[in-house]
């Protein structure tokens, strides 16, 4: 393909088939944000059914279907690729490269959540969802649940590879496409979590593959892993899937961490406290969420010496989490700090997390878990980190990037309402769930009986939620009413970081030329040691770009079309699907594709305009 | 990383596989795929042997495993782990025949190891009514030893692609990593294997 | 990047570098003994379970103990895990290993049957 | 916006003058395992507030101190680190949390010690979708719903499932351990005073998860041990002597309709929980309670998934196949079964 015939797509046409990281990332966003919103509806009709003692809103069915949902979407369909928008659009900026290592598999692993996604989802109109929560606990969930875990398992397993694939290409655009002069210790914090974060997919997701592949084995064709009569052990699944499962946490959290810490040196015109503190901190995190799952697993009967060592494994993790914290503090001590929308979100952040690792460590505690787990208790700990560490660094994330991203920017006075509403109704919701737990709440409760002293405080907790709600729709209009904002600086913040020397909008190749790196915050350095503008490490030239392809979708419609052979046992269906995937793989391997070139004068037209 | 785009059309470079940032990528990243794929199998080796006890009451291991048929499935493995070296080595003296003539001996012999597996499976089945849902145990070791299996048969298609898709092209910077990387996955296949033979079949039959 | 006009799909020809042949010369030296290495690595561990003379309470962790032996030999020498340029790979794999042992151990232990 | 603010710590005051329902709250433990977890949790929650205030004060201090003044443009020093500093806080948590570990270790190890003693009580607990069956392997007698235990008594439990997992808690008594099929799990605690303590599936296990309650009745062990050899005793065919002819008839009925899953006695099937002490229950069915014309207990036979949806008993009796007049008898009958009020 030449340049010319690259500029014809049309746009429905050139997104279907785009492998810009850019694009796959502004993708992810919007699939994210839509999975969120589903997820968010979900909360509100539960905390809707809760809000009152013994309420028939939802049926008991219903609502187990809907908590799962919650639960799933949240974690797999909302804040991965929400994160991973982030990680796409601006991790090759940060590194001064032009693209990802292997951007056809870029576009694989983004459809292939996709859907994945909307296979899971489409258990709702075909005979009900799944409703043994997302950890879907066998035998609950191999014996006792009907076809919507059919559709979850297959739905996961498809996505859970498109998330893989990203982890690897991530890991290999850090190591392979970094910019000259940018070693690993001057790699902006974000890019470090997020190769962390990839380190964490890589080794957990295939553990979540073989239990989600064992538990499609016994529900579709009839093997014994969770049978307990044929010698079967349902502790496997539950080993399989926290090894998975813990390292998920920090899969979420860090690339949140990473987003902080971009920020609050951002806002406090400070460089971060204790950089390489900070980098060796993120790489004990990533270690010990491999070492600590059975912390899930207390109460199941592992024997005192292993709940002592995962017990105290898990205390552990306070240490360099403690680092981190203390960190962010001291780089906003003697800065500047200029309370933005992002580096509101970044410093509410710090005393919400902190609340939900002090919760954490209390979880740790093996011998008193034997109260807290499945209560309330936990329910509230796991909103404190995902929400007060995740989700406030997604908005913060989207605050501060927003302008790169979309060439606009958000609403200051807008965004301010909205976090704080968000703060409250969240705070409201959640805080008073640590008690309810140590009343007595079991979670996934679809209902309880009045009289047992939780009504007040349920009630408390739901109107929160309202908050939470009214919030997230400030958030959206934001979205659309700060569309005049047009930014055209391309450095709107003052910024630290390789991403905001480029000019706005972001060009489709990225750098005209390829950056020179010569310290920690190469930006910065260059505005305050050098002349402001970043050096370059080549001359200007014609840009190697790769072609779109429509095959990453090909390939993951095979597979949704396979899993739906499997869930209703037609097996020329699923042999179909296998088909057209190894058949888009085979297309893909025996046609050489060298990209196309874009010419110097389209380059040096652009720069004009900067 | 720009230096290596100043090699030369004509001439061979010591490691073609890894002579462009394309190729350096593909070659980085399958490690990384195989770093994921030790933790594959380790979760199904740990479930295996989580319930390779767990025989309610149908055949066990020590009923059904043979070690003169485990010993010549192992050796057609091994042998043809290193014939694909020799593949590799002859890449990079720029003898693209005997790449090509390499990978095909490789080929044999994985569909040797292959046949051999299928008829495994098949006496177990038939003779020793072993099925796939006899038990806990014989769904664990379908699965392991299948899941190997099905890598198997996976890498052999992948290299008879290569191998006709390139069977007349020389070798270029562009199949040089697909190669390269091809040997790494079927020396991946070959270290599991080993694993295998030692944790299911000799661990099987002496206790 | 400077490779615009580079066909990436041309033949490459020619001989490679004298260097180069001298080395390759070694490697297929290297790789023979790797594999007769490996050979005699499996024979031992499949004669000491076919044997009756030893016992099974030293042949178990002696045969672990040979494949775990003929894992590292084949990662360094058929599969170069050493070479230059293969740090990250090389700390990968260990990483995975690192994750992999405990989760074996657990399957295997931690089942509940056992109380630890 | 000032009214919430104003609601914030008033809330907060409420949350801790409280501590929940009696006998339903871990915070009010009733015996040693949950007083053990009680000072554990205590202790962490200490150390943990300490951490905070900590962190907070740093906080507030730094939002208020280092934030931009209008007209201020200076440039921060660019601070790169401060070894001592983080070391101190490398070190402080490592020390905090060995003042947690160690207690914590120590009890954990407490609580799993489950051997035996010359008077301790073994019940086997077996969780089903959604009951609880009790059985007292010294005494040869299983119970449904309502777990009796003596005063003072160590008790030991062993824990088991018939379908999927459940778990175990009585958050006053001690924190609970998974019914896990296939497995057994131990467990053990002590009531010192007689009451009636909440329990509670922790668990998903299904539709009616939520009802999954049950009641820990602990009585003085001269009642408990009246209650247990009465239970033994009880024998099926033989009506008590103050029965009345309804309750005969309604114990025909029980023997045409329910007797295949339900046992009373030495009689029946073990499907349902058994109900041999049926009148002495707290509640219904885990939930419902005992009304004055016996509407609930009514509703329930008739169609119980309308009122327990998903619970196991699947099958509906409906006018045509228990009448009114037969209803009223199996009722009165079953709110004579009783074995404390014998003598």
């Amino acid at each position: 393909m030449s340049y010319a015939e690259a500029q014809k797509k049309s746009v429905l046409w050139d997104w279907l088939t785009t492998v810009d990281h850019k694009k796959i990332g502004i993708m992810y966003l919007a699939a994210g944000a839509f999975f969120f919103t589903i997820g968010g509806i979900m909360a509100l009709l539960m905390r809707a059914q809760l809000m009152f003692p013994n309420s028939s809103l939802i049926p008991a069915q219903t609502f187990n279907e809907i908590l799962t949902m919650h639960g799933t979407i949240m974690i797999f369909l909302a804040a991965m690729p929400l994160l991973f928008g982030f990680m796409n659009y601006i991790v090759p900026l940060q590194i001064g490269a032009r693209d990802v290592a292997f951007p056809f598999l870029n576009s694989l692993g983004f459809w292939l959540f996709l859907f994945g996604g909307i296979f899971v989802n489409l258990s709702w109109f075909l005979g009900g969802a799944p409703d043994a929560g997302w950890t879907s606990y066998v035998p609950l969930a191999s014996h006792y649940s009907g076809i919507g875990l059919d559709f979850f398992v297959l739905g996961l397993q498809i996505s859970g590879l498109g998330t893989l694939i990203g982890g690897i290409n991530f890991l290999v655009t850090i190591i392979n496409m970094r910019a000259p002069g940018m070693s690993m210790m001057r790699m902006p914090l974000f890019t470090w979590n997020t190769f962390v974060a990839s380190i964490l997919i890589l080794f957990a997701f295939p553990a979540l593959t073989v239990g989600y592949l064992l538990l499609m084995m016994d529900r579709i064709f009839g093997s014994n892993f969770f049978v307990v009569e044929m010698g079967g052990n349902v502790v496997i699944w539950q080993h399989l899937f926290w090894i998975f499962g813990h390292p998920e946490v920090y899969i979420l959290a860090l690339p949140a961490f990473g987003i902080f810490s971009e920020i609050i040196p951002t806002f406090s015109k400070k460089r971060i406290f204790g950089y390489t503190a900070m980098v060796f901190a993120t790489m004990l995190i990533g270690f010990y969420g491999f070492m600590v799952w059975a912390h899930h697993m207390f109460t199941v009967g592992l024997g005192p010496v292993a709940n002592s060592v995962f017990a105290i494994a898990t205390m552990a993790i306070a240490v360099p989490t403690g680092i981190k914290i203390f960190n962010w503090l001291l780089t906003m001590w003697g800065g500047r700090i200029k309370m933005t929308t992002a580096m509101l979100c970044a410093a509410m952040f710090i005393p919400t997390f902190v609340m939900g690792g002090v919760t954490g460590v209390m979880l740790a505690v093996s011998a008193a878990d034997y109260q807290f787990h499945d209560t309330y208790f936990v329910v509230a700990h796991f909103h404190y980190v995902i929400v007060g560490a995740t989700v406030l660094g997604l908005f913060g994330g989207a605050f501060y990037w927003w302008p790169r991203m979309f060439g606009y920017t958000l609403n200051e006075k807008l965004g301010k309402a909205f976090i704080i509403l968000f703060l409250i109704g969240f705070h409201l919701t959640f805080f008073v769930q640590h008690f309810l737990g140590l009343y007595g709440m079991p979670r996934r409760v679809a209902s309880y009986l009045p009289g047992q002293g939780w009504d007040g405080m349920n009630l408390v907790s739901s109107s929160g939620a309202i908050f939470m709600a009214a919030g997230f729709l400030l958030f959206i209009i934001n979205i659309f009413v700060s569309m005049k904002n047009k930014e055209t600086t391309g450095d709107p913040w003052d910024g630290r970081t390789l991403e905001w020397t480029i000019p706005s909008p972001t060009p489709e190749y990225n750098f005209a030329q390829t950056p020179l790196v010569r310290d920690y915050d190469a930006f910065w350095y260059e505005k305050y040691q050098g002349d402001g503008k970043i050096k370059a490490a080549e001359p200007l030239g014609d840009i190697h770009m790769p072609n779109g392809s429509i095959l990453p979708i090909i390939i993951s419609f095979g597979l949704f079309v396979m899993a739906f052979g499997l869930v209703y046992h037609t097996w020329i269906v699923a042999g179909a699907g296998l088909l057209i995937v190894f058949g888009a793989m085979f297309v893909r391997s025996v046609k050489e594709d060298h990209g196309y070139h874009i010419p110097v004068e389209e380059i040096t037209k652009d720069k004009g305009g900067k | 990383m720009a230096e290596n785009h100043t090699v030369e059309q004509h001439s061979l470079p010591p490691n073609p596989e890894k002579a462009t940032l394309e190729g350096k990528n593909k070659y980085m990243g399958f490690w990384f795929f195989l770093g994921g794929e030790v933790v594959l199998f380790a979760s199904l080796f740990g479930t295996y042997l989580g319930l390779r006890n767990s025989t309610a009451g149908g055949p066990g291991p020590s009923d059904l495993f043979h070690l003169d048929l485990v010993f010549i499935m192992t050796m057609l493995l091994l042998t043809s782990s290193l014939t694909s070296v020799f593949a590799i080595i002859s890449m990079k003296r720029g003898n693209y025949k005997g790449l090509l003539a390499w990978m095909w001996v490789t080929v044999l012999l994985g569909l040797g190891f292959l046949g051999f597996e299928i008829y495994e499976f098949w006496d177990y089945t038939v003779n020793y009514e072993l099925g796939f849902t006899t038990s806990a145990f014989s769904s664990a070791f379908y699965t392991l030893v299948g899941t190997h299996g099905a890598h198997v048969t996976f890498g052999i298609g992948w290299i008879i692609v290569l191998l006709i898709r390139y069977a007349k092209t020389g070798l270029t910077l562009t199949n040089a990593p697909k190669f390269y990387t091809a040997t790494l996955y079927w020396h991946f296949i070959d270290v599991v294997w080993v694993f295998i033979f030692t944790v299911v079949y000799l661990m099987g039959i002496g206790g | 990047m400077a490779d615009h006009g580079m066909d990436p799909s041309a033949p490459l020809t020619g001989e490679p570098s004298k260097n180069t042949k001298r080395k390759l010369r070694k490697e297929v030296k290297t790789q023979i003994i790797g594999f007769v290495l490996a050979l005699f690595l499996t024979s031992i561990s499949f004669i000491s379970i076919a044997s009756d003379a030893i016992p099974a309470s030293f042949a178990i962790p002696f045969i672990f103990m040979l494949a775990v032996i003929q894992v590292v030999l084949q990662l360094y020498i058929f599969m170069h895990l050493n070479d230059r340029g293969n740090a990250w790979p090389n700390a990968m794999i260990w990483s995975a290993v690192v994750v992999a042992i405990p989760s074996v151990a657990a399957l295997m232990l931690l089942l509940g049957i056992t109380k630890w | 916006m000032k009214y919430l603010w104003r609601l914030l710590p008033l809330s907060f005051i409420l949350l801790m003058a409280g501590c929940g329902q009696q006998n339903l709250s871990a915070l009010d433990p009733r015996g040693p395992v949950a007083e053990e977890q009680f000072s554990l949790i205590m202790l962490s929650l200490y150390i943990m507030i300490f951490v905070m205030v900590v962190v907070f004060s740093i906080y507030v201090f730094v939002l208020i101190r280092f934030r931009e003044r209008p007209g201020d443009t200076h440039i921060p020093k660019q601070v790169h680190g401060n070894r001592t500093l983080e070391i101190v806080w490398t070190v402080i948590p490592i020390l905090l949390l060995l003042a947690l570990a160690v207690p914590n270790v120590m009890t954990t190890f407490t609580l799993a010690d489950v051997e035996p003693t010359d008077d301790s009580l073994e019940v086997e607990v077996t969780a089903h979708q959604f009951w609880w069956e009790f059985e007292y392997p010294e005494y040869g007698i299983v119970a449904g719903q309502d777990m009796y235990i003596p005063t003072n008594t160590r008790i030991n439990i062993n824990l088991e499932a018939s379908d999927v997992i459940h778990s175990f808690w009585v958050p006053a008594l001690a924190g609970k351990q998974d019914n896990v099929p296939g497995i057994t799990n131990y467990m053990w605690f002590e009531a010192p005073e007689e009451g009636v303590y909440i329990g509670k599936c922790a668990e998903l296990c299904g539709e009616a998860h939520w009802l999954m309650d049950f009641r820990v009745i602990a009585v003085d062990p001269d009642t408990f041990d009246t209650w247990a050899s009465n239970m033994a005793a009880e024998d099926a065919g033989e009506m008590q002597e103050d029965a009345g002819e309804v309750a005969v008839q309604g114990r025909e009925v029980f023997e045409q309709s329910c007797i295949q899953c339900h046992a009373v006695g030495d009689e029946g099937g073990n499907i349902g929980p058994n109900l041999t002490n049926f009148s002495e229950r707290e509640v219904i069915a885990g939930f419902l309670e005992y009304d004055e014309d016996n509407e609930n207990l009514r509703a329930f036979i008739r169609d119980s998934q309308s009122v327990k949806p998903g619970n196991g008993m699947d099958v509906a009796f409906p006018e045509d196949q228990i009448s009114d007049e037969e209803m009223d008898a199996l009722i009165e009958y079953l709110n004579g079964l009783s074995v404390l009020d014998e003598e």
